[in-house]
């Protein structure tokens, strides 16, 4: 019944502490190191301090983590006694992740937009209703934990994309949710928004990472260690009892789709995108899909190699489903965070499909779309920060009425990233849906393209939709003011507007980039 | 006794984990449905280190609780929140986002 | 490529290619007879109002330089000898892609000058005589300008050395005869008649398009002397060369208002009369016959094609005629008889060789005639203040005996008096008709000779209603009307032209001038046997004209005649016919015009509801789609969790199922 | 060889001159219009250089550059000019000062002539996008409960009527087909205050598309090519969608996403071909590229090729338009401010057609062998049914629109019937259509600036008021029938001529469409401009402006010039379609029965 004692202690006695080359995981280490000393200063120094120091230490993290990002390159190694694989795809999102939590930081550090301090709530603890709540909608202080958790679920993230064992691999999932449904919570205005997408985002990503963990078990049992190169070996040998194989396959993937927003896992998209802080969900949207996508990649490309043409189907089906609902659901929304995150699950799926590929064309292509998908995403998210009404965002569509007229400059660079979103040439929307579509006809998914190619089409009918509006429609009479004051708000747009159109007209050197990242290859 | 059927036994624990998430109004009770889930993931976890004679298992458990419980914590301090919002705890009141 | 069998059924050697001497000399300077007239119309067309002025008077001027070039042209081509009167000058090239090579080129031969003489000679008369005919009219200008136009185009037509160049004219004239049809725009039905009259000859056109094209893919070129050339070496199949005869005759058939697009040429009169007369009347008309004739090479290699032709001509002759009894407006039955003289021309020129020279002398004396009449006509209207109805006139000699007379030798020659110049032209028709031989041509020759008969009959009555009898028109009360004679600037003409028809036909005749004249490109008859010697069928002739003038004398200058017409429902089902242009126009309109209107109706259905809403109808639905799919998400956590599970049952059941299988 | 690099120069300065006139304050507006003039003077006199210093006779591209762009994936900037690419920039070059010219009051609203600007429309106002119509207006934030999508009601019967409505509602906007009937009032009030549209805006729209036009033509590259085939959309779609009629706001915007969406759609099913085209090329050569001349040596199996084939047809049939891609064409040709229908349906289109000739047929031989049965069917189709639809409009803006999709079935034809005739006079048609139909679009601007109305019932016996623009209007309409001494004429004729030398039976019926083409103009003309004058608003209009007198000028004389003497435009396209042909193994069927020592090809005056 009981393991027998000999046993576990001739294996105590062999036990050796694994060597850590604390080198190649600085990048790790820094982030992780910010965030203890985020909390630190949050618990010693005064509220106005901290408004001032938690930004420039995250920011000044994640710059440092870059720089060990770049000194790392061409480091090619399983570290940590296999539990984290440092390579080039691993630091090509490591370095995508930091740069998007980079902009995103400016974006939660954003005061000048409205009479009160920025987006994120004063204090989460007051509740809605209650007596000083309404004050608190006006109050000059934050929720200052809102950056040392910014930069846990960075480290999760960097964590996800390097992580070479499944166990980890989870730890790191729940490391960069955990803050994330926090955040989600912090909105400063639609308490009830906010907090029911904390809510919604919790249970269901709890719910997801258990059958994540199922996964974790199943490759276990099947391949007796959870580190990726063990299972591909076990894969790659006969006689074993392949349902578990199989089981868990499926399992981690459910897991790992649900972090995408894969349909018909993408439920929780949309509402958590609405309900959060606008700064959240620009954030969550660029690096959450970075770090799932690592670690879906990793996953099927390193672990589960060897079944590609058992679920090359599988992804076939989920890619469209998932770009389907994306298009059509998001033809219908009223609220443009709402669309925008329906966008988000469409352009899952036009990842998925250079996913399909199943060669490295298909890895260059996905990392190059992630870069560009988030550059434009998140100058979009802040693009809408900026627009607003006497109660914050004006996020209803019917409010953008003729924004065109009233704020050229605005509503022309917001159109310019709708384009981008639906892919029109010259800006670099186009040339990362071609990267992936040329992957995945180059892997002969033909036919999967020719269905992204339809529902492009669709989905481009709703981005020209709010270009219509803004543009061909009279303003509204009183209608909602736009922030003209120059604020970090203005510097994300910029730059991830600058980085759509530069991506768009020269992608060539990120092209190279991704390209030897890609060719170097996963190490296992 | 066959270790199998303790995976059969931890896959039925999995699943009555899944349906009270389906069935339960109370988000504790949701909640703790999904904590079941991830128990018997761990009973799969050890059974699983039984049968290959490893330890690993079992130490992935204890990762498993320990990632468990920091889940609690945030769980259940999004849950009061919401509680005390709206003075109740069910997750079919709180469906103003929605289509 | 694909060659249909026909062609491929006869390929002889081919023939030596015509060639044309290459003009030179005062021939150099032939393209100054187009151009002239074009010029004058440039100028007023772009001057503007500021050239209101004169107008008229360069409008005229262009048009009597172009005649004197014509006629100097014409001395220096009498003074070469007869084998070496065709001269081709190459002005430019056009259309030069590859294989197909079309330049602009005149051609100057004894048929063209003809032409040339004619167009511009009547034409120059016409102009005169619309100074005074249009003075009141605030866009005179515009009115010489358009005729201009008219004979550049015309010249054109004629003078061109090419089918292609043929071409250009020929659809510029429909332009220009669209224009002054409509010339006076606001009245709606002008404008109708003028659409009428360029939509029934693109239809014509369409014919010479396909034939020209024929000739291409066939000869490899659209210049007389490659095609002739070809067609005279006999190189071309039956076939073909039956098809391409054909296609020339329905566009000829366009333009020359035969059977069975003869409907547009009536209508055609709501332009003023000048017009009616120059391009009604006189040339535009008659197109076609120089068409035919100008095609001989081709028409004579095919016997089917020039069958077809006479079919028309005949046929032609007679609803003319008909029709022509019919009507009480003095410009549609002159209408009508110009459509039978026409025809009369194509029964000729469908005779072959033989009658080539004589369509053409009656074609010239038409011309002389026919233009007479018509300025006779307006000359009439003038002086009745716009009043057409015949039965409003009577007893007008005493009131414009200028008119009276030159219309009346006008009238004389067309009925064929003798001495005058119909008698001649057309009883040589008839007589070939008959000499045509077996009962085609004792048919055709009968027909003929009816025609002949109608002829005097409804001229008679149309001249009798106007001139003679009681006036029935009063000159007091409401509708008073003052008959006056015209001024000199339109008797004038009048009286040149009555000249010319009484002479003309002599001058031709004497001796076969004409026909001699025209023999290099007309080619020659052989003197048959004739079935009746000539003085016979002279006679007869004579007796059957006169019948049809008694028949029309005692009709209606011994019995008073009523002022108006009695209504269709108490006369005789022939003159109902007759007054419905026989239902060539009911034809017309039920056969294309409705139903054109009906599909026309369907298809703007067909597009709206149809093809654009298929993709107005995908686009809702993905809309209703989209709608119905945002229900799901539903708001409630567990049905997003449910729709999780049911997303990992489908992954695992999936791949179970992969793995299965 | 020289080495002035035209075409680039060609392509930047339109380019780099709209940045600046975007950049100018709406104020100086003015400013914009003299400079935008100025410009596109400017690329005019350039490219009739261009046009000197080509060498019809010489093979291939000309002016060619080439630099890498995205070496990835074989992508290079590279351009060059052949015969067809040439006379077709020309041809934009010059049609944009033209438009510019004309369009010089048009966004000041003053040209809604006089202070009359049209009233509202009788149609209901359903087709405003943006889901508004769903009435969730922005809701009222009782504590935090903020905007939310589709909130309650809204949410319920606004899924379909409403949210869906919102999405729809721009597709399903009220069918302009139905007669837009609006009297005249003056309504200088309630119409929208002109200064809301900016003019700079609109002239730097105006230059980007010249930027477009010239690059889609000048490109060799076919990425490069398909980037500007999509770029260019964008400045027509906002030229459509925020210029067009002024009170026009639903069907205007419906037009401008219709346009849009149509094309992105034909866009993207080109893309799938072009990464097909790539992926075909990296499999055969090993690397992949783009360079046009590379992939027309390239051997692809035909099986392959039919797919490619389609998908780059279905998007130049979309952009054409040919029969039955065509129905986003009335709308947008109706919609689009005067200025942007003549660029749209003179230009744009033409990138559909020059598409087949340059891209469809070289690359896809077989396939175009294969398929050129369909297309000739369908070209006829659309001559005969545009033609009809013509005739049946009241519009006449979309009576225009349609007369080009039978245009656009001649060109087809021409395309396909292989022969260097048939090929010469379609590539000839694109440019005389251009001009043609630009002149009937731009009188018909005149009109509707007049008179504040596209129905033709409106108007009538104007020849009285405003003979100089009839006499304009007649020319134009001529031209577009095809009379013989306009430009028309003569590529009509050929590629009649040559498609008859290849395929009688279809030659024969295409030639009967030159009755319906008489019909369709002469009934417009007889409606409009003859007959009495019925509406007494129509007594008061003024003839041709100084300024409208410059504009239909260097048009109608080009229309005269080109049908007197099309020798030059011939000479130079000419080799480049004879080398198309020849390249994919056509050449002309000889004359059945030649005339005996009758030189092929007879020198000018050879046989005379």
């Amino acid at each position: 019944m009981s393991a027998d004692p000999t046993l576990l202690l001739a294996q105590a006695q062999k036990i050796t502490p694994p060597s850590i080359e604390y080198s190649s995981l600085s990048p790790l280490l820094i982030v992780f190191a910010v965030a203890l000393i985020g909390v630190l200063v949050d618990a010693f120094a005064t509220r106005g301090a901290r408004r001032v120091i938690q930004p420039i230490l995250a920011g000044g993290g994640f710059i440092a983590a870059l720089v060990a990002v770049a000194v790392l390159h061409g480091r090619h190694a399983v570290l940590a006694s296999g539990a984290v694989a440092i390579d080039a795809p691993t630091l090509f999102m490591q370095g995508t992740i930091l740069v998007f939590a980079l902009l995103s930081v400016l974006l939660v550090a954003e005061r000048q937009l409205d009479s009160s301090g920025g987006a994120i709530v004063a204090s989460a603890a007051i509740t809605p209703g209650s007596k000083g709540s309404t004050a608190q909608q006006t109050s000059a202080d934050m929720q200052t934990e809102a950056y040392p958790l910014m930069v846990f679920s960075v480290t999760g993230m960097m964590l996800f994309v390097a992580s070479n064992n499944l166990l980890v691999m989870f730890v790191a999932l729940e490391i960069l949710s955990l803050p994330l449904y926090l955040l989600a919570g912090l909105a400063r205005r639609r308490r009830l928004l906010s907090q029911e997408a904390a809510m919604k985002y919790f249970l269901l990503g709890a719910f997801s990472s258990a059958f994540f963990l199922y996964g974790v078990a199943f490759a276990y049992g099947f391949a007796g260690s959870v580190e990726l190169g063990k299972v591909a070996d076990a894969v790659g040998a006969v006689g074993k009892n392949d349902t578990y194989l199989y089981l868990s396959l499926a399992l981690l993937a459910v897991g790992l789709f649900f972090k995408i927003g894969a349909a018909p896992f993408h439920s929780w998209t949309p509402d958590v995108y609405q309900g959060a802080p606008t700064p959240v969900t620009a954030f969550m949207a660029a690096g959450t899909k970075v770090a799932a996508f690592g670690a879906l990649l990793r996953v099927f490309y390193v672990a589960f190699g060897g079944l590609r043409w058992d679920w090359r189907p599988v992804l076939w089906i989920v890619a469209i489903l998932t770009m389907v609902v994306g298009a059509v659901l998001a033809l219908t929304q009223r609220d443009i965070k709402r669309m925008l995150a329906y966008s988000a699950v469409a352009h899952a799926g036009f990842l998925l499909v250079g996913l399909a590929g199943t060669n490295t064309d298909g890895l260059r292509g996905s990392m190059f779309y992630l870069v560009t998908y988030g550059f434009t995403t998140i100058a979009a998210f802040a693009a809408v920060s900026l627009v607003r009404t006497s109660d914050g965002e004006a996020s209803d569509l019917s409010q953008w009425r003729g924004l065109g007229r009233t704020s050229p400059l605005l509503a022309g660079t917001f159109s310019f990233l709708l384009l981008a979103l639906a892919g029109i040439p010259l800006t670099s929307g186009f040339t990362g849906k071609f990267a992936v579509f040329q992957a995945a006809i180059e892997g002969d998914a033909t036919p999967l393209v020719i269905v992204a190619l339809v529902c492009s089409a669709i989905a481009a009918f709703f981005y020209v939709r709010v270009i219509v509006l803004m543009f061909f429609s009279e303003p509204l009479a009183e209608g909602p003011v736009v922030v003209t004051r120059p604020t970090l708000t203005f510097g994300t747009v910029g730059i991830g507007t600058a980085a759509t159109l530069v991506l768009g007209v020269a992608p060539q050197p990120l092209l190279d980039l991704a390209n030897t990242a890609a060719t170097s290859g996963f190490v296992r | 006794m066959n270790p199998a059927n303790y995976l059969i036994l931890s896959a039925l624990l999995f699943t009555i984990g899944t349906v009270g998430v389906l069935v339960r109004r109370n988000a504790i009770v949701v909640f703790m449905s999904i904590e079941l889930m991830l128990n018997a993931v761990n009973l799969t976890l050890v059974t699983f280190s039984r049968i290959n004679g490893t330890l690993d298992g079992q130490i992935m458990a204890f990762f498993v609780m320990v990632v468990a419980a920091a889940e609690v914590v945030i769980g259940l301090a999004i849950i009061l929140s919401i509680f005390r919002t709206r003075r109740s705890a069910s997750v079919d009141d709180v469906n103003l986002l929605k289509y | 490529m694909r060659v249909d069998p026909v062609l491929l059924a006869a390929t002889e050697p081919g023939g030596q290619p015509i060639h044309y001497a290459a003009a030179s000399g005062v021939f150099s300077l032939s393209w100054l007879v187009i151009v002239l007239p074009l010029a004058g119309a440039a100028v007023l067309l772009l001057g503007g109002r500021r050239t209101d002025r004169v107008g008229h008077i360069i409008g005229t001027l262009a048009a009597a330089a172009s005649f004197v070039l014509g006629l100097v042209l014409f001395a220096t081509l009498l003074g070469r000898d007869g084998d070496d009167r065709a001269l081709s000058q190459h002005l430019y090239s056009w259309i030069p892609v590859n294989g197909f090579q079309v330049d602009v080129g005149l051609l100057v031969d004894q048929l063209s000058i003809v032409f040339v003489l004619l167009i511009t000679g009547v034409g120059t008369l016409i102009h005169i005589y619309s100074i005074g005919y249009m003075a009141h009219d605030p866009n005179r200008r515009k009115f010489f300008a358009y005729m201009n136009l008219f004979l550049a185009s015309m010249l054109l037509l004629v003078l061109g050395n090419n089918f292609l160049s043929l071409y250009a004219g020929w659809e510029l004239v429909g332009l220009s005869s669209y224009l002054l049809i409509k010339f006076w725009e606001d009245r709606p039905a002008a404008a109708t008649a003028a659409n009428k009259a360029f939509y029934m000859n693109r239809v014509g056109d369409v014919g010479l398009a396909l034939a020209i094209m024929f000739m291409f893919a066939t000869v490899g070129s659209t210049s007389y002397a490659d095609v002739f050339g070809a067609a005279a070496a006999g190189v071309i199949g039956y076939g073909t060369l039956t098809a391409i005869a054909l296609l020339l005759l329905l566009g000829a058939c366009g333009k020359s208002g035969q059977f069975p697009l003869q409907a547009w040429l009536p209508d055609a009169m709501e332009g003023p009369t000048p017009i009616s007369a120059l391009i009604h009347a006189a040339t535009m008309v008659t197109a076609g016959v120089y068409l035919i004739v100008r095609a001989g090479p081709i028409f004579d290699g095919t016997q089917a094609a020039r069958t077809v032709v006479v079919i028309i001509g005949a046929a032609t002759i007679l609803i003319g005629c008909v029709i022509g009894c019919a009507y009480d407006d003095i410009k549609k039955v002159l209408a009508y008889s110009t459509v039978s003289q026409i025809g009369y021309m194509f029964l000729a020129v469908g005779l072959g060789p033989a009658g080539y020279a004589l369509g053409i002398m009656h074609l010239v004396a038409h011309g002389f005639f026919k233009a007479g009449l018509f300025l006779g006509a307006g000359s009439v209207i003038h002086g009745m203040d716009d009043d057409q109805d015949l039965r409003h006139y009577g007893g007008l000699w005493r009131y414009m005996p200028i008119t009276w007379v030159t219309f009346g030798l006008g009238y004389l020659a067309i009925i064929g008096f003798p001495g005058l110049s119909g008698f001649f032209t057309k009883d040589r028709i008839i007589e070939t008709a008959f000499d045509k031989g077996g009962t085609s041509g004792y048919l055709l020759g009968s027909i003929a000779l009816l025609g002949a008969g109608i002829t005097a009959f409804y001229m008679t009555r149309l001249f009798l209603m106007t001139f003679h009898g009681k006036p029935r028109w009063s000159s007091e009360g409401p509708a008073a009307k003052h008959p006056h004679e015209s001024p000199v600037s339109m008797t004038g003409p009048m009286v040149v032209l009555a000249v010319g028809s009484v002479f003309a036909g002599g001058l031709f005749v004497l001796g076969h001038s004409l026909q001699d004249w025209l023999e290099p490109v007309a080619g020659t008859g052989v003197e048959g046997v004739h079935t009746f010697s000539p003085v016979v069928l002279t006679l007869l002739t004579l007796v059957v004209t006169a019948g049809g003038f008694a028949g029309a004398y005692l009709r209606y200058q011994m019995r008073p005649v009523e002022s108006v017409a009695r209504p269709d429902t108490e006369v005789s089902l022939v003159t109902f016919a007759a007054r419905h242009d026989l239902f060539a126009n009911t034809f017309n309109e039920t056969v294309a015009m409705r139903p054109g209107q009906y599909l026309t109706r369907f298809l703007v259905w067909l597009d709206l509801v149809g093809i654009d809403g298929l993709v107005r109808g995908s686009a809702a639905a993905i809309g209703g789609l989209s709608g119905r799919m945002r229900r799901l998400q539903t708001g409630f956590v567990r049905s997003y969790a449910l729709s999780m599970l049911g997303g990992a049952v489908l992954v695992v059941g999936a791949l179970l199922l992969v793995r299965a299988g | 060889m020289n080495t002035v690099p035209w075409l680039t120069i060609l392509l930047i300065v339109p380019a780099a001159a709209a940045v600046v006139v975007a950049a100018l304050p709406r104020r100086h507006a003015t400013l914009a219009k003299q400079l935008t003039l100025a410009v596109t003077l400017a690329v005019l006199v350039l490219a009739v250089i261009a046009t000197f210093a080509y060498d019809p006779d010489k093979a291939g591209f000309q002016f060619g550059q080439s630099y890498d762009w995205i070496s990835t994936f074989g992508i290079s900037y590279s351009v060059g000019a052949d015969g067809i690419s040439l006379v077709l920039m020309l041809l934009a070059a010059l049609l944009v000062p033209v438009v510019v010219l004309s369009s010089w009051n048009e966004v000041d609203g003053e040209a809604a002539g006089g202070g009359r600007v049209p009233a509202p429309t009788a149609v209901p106002d359903r087709g405003t996008p943006g889901g508004s119509a769903g009435g969730a207006g922005p809701a009222v934030d009782v504590e935090g409960i903020g905007p939310v999508g589709g909130a309650g009601g809204a949410g319920g019967a606004g899924g379909v009527g409403g949210g869906a409505g919102g999405a729809t509602a721009v597709l399903a906007a009220p069918a302009p087909a139905r007669p837009v009937t609006f009297p005249p009032v003056e309504t200088r009030g309630e119409a929208e205050t002109p200064g809301r549209r900016s003019v700079p805006a609109f002239f730097a729209l105006l230059l980007a598309l010249e930027a477009g036009m010239i690059g889609v033509f000048a490109a060799t590259d076919v990425f490069l090519f398909y980037v500007f085939f999509e770029a260019m959309l964008i400045p027509m779609y906002f030229l459509i969608g925020s210029y067009g009629p002024v009170k026009e706001q639903a069907q205007r915007s419906y037009a401008a996403v219709k346009f849009l969406v149509y094309s992105l759609f034909g866009g993207l099913l080109m893309l799938a071909a072009v990464i097909g085209l790539y992926v075909v090329s990296a499999d055969n050569l090993g690397h992949g590229t783009f360079d046009f001349a590379t992939l027309r040596q390239m051997e692809i199996t035909p099986g392959v090729q039919k797919l490619l084939f389609l998908g780059f047809f279905v998007a130049f049939a979309i952009k054409a338009p040919l029969f039955p891609f065509h129905t986003w064409l009335p709308d947008a040709g109706a919609q689009s401010p005067t200025g942007g229908a003549v660029l749209l349906v003179g230009v744009l289109d033409k990138v559909g057609t020059f598409g087949l000739i340059r891209y469809c047929i070289p690359l896809f031989p077989d396939a175009a062998d294969y398929f050129a049965p369909m297309v000739l069917g369908l070209a006829v189709v659309g001559i005969f049914y545009g033609a009809l639809l013509a005739i049946g409009q009241r519009d006449m803006k979309r009576l225009v629109a349609y007369t080009s999709l039978a245009h656009f079935g001649f060109i087809a034809l021409g395309v396909f019937a292989f022969t260097s005739q048939a090929g010469t006079g379609a590539v000839l048609y694109m440019v005389n259509h251009g001009l043609s139909t630009g002149l009937l679009f731009l009188v018909v601007g005149f009109l509707v600036a007049r008179r504040g109305t596209r129905d033709v019932g409106a108007y009538g016996g104007l020849a009285k008021v405003t003979p100089l623009l009839a006499g304009v209007f007649l020319l134009a309409g001529l031209s577009s029938l095809a009379l013989p001494g306009t430009n028309s004429f003569v590529s009509e004729f050929l590629v009649l001529v040559g498609t008859f030398t290849a395929n009688k039976p279809l030659a024969i019926v295409a030639t009967c469409g030159i009755v319906l083409a008489a019909i369709y103009v002469l009934y417009l003309y007889q409606r409009t401009m003859t007959g009495p004058i019925v509406h007494p608003e129509n007594k008061v209009l003024h003839d041709l402006s100084l300024r409208e007198k410059l504009v239909v000028a260097p048009i109608v004389a080009l229309i005269v010039a080109l049908g007197v003497y099309p020798k030059p435009l011939l000479d130079i396209i000419t080799p480049t379609v004879t080398a198309t042909y020849a390249d994919i193994g056509k050449s002309d069927p000889a004359p059945t029965h030649p005339a005996a020592a009758h030189p092929v090809a007879t020198q000018p005056g050879g046989h005379s």
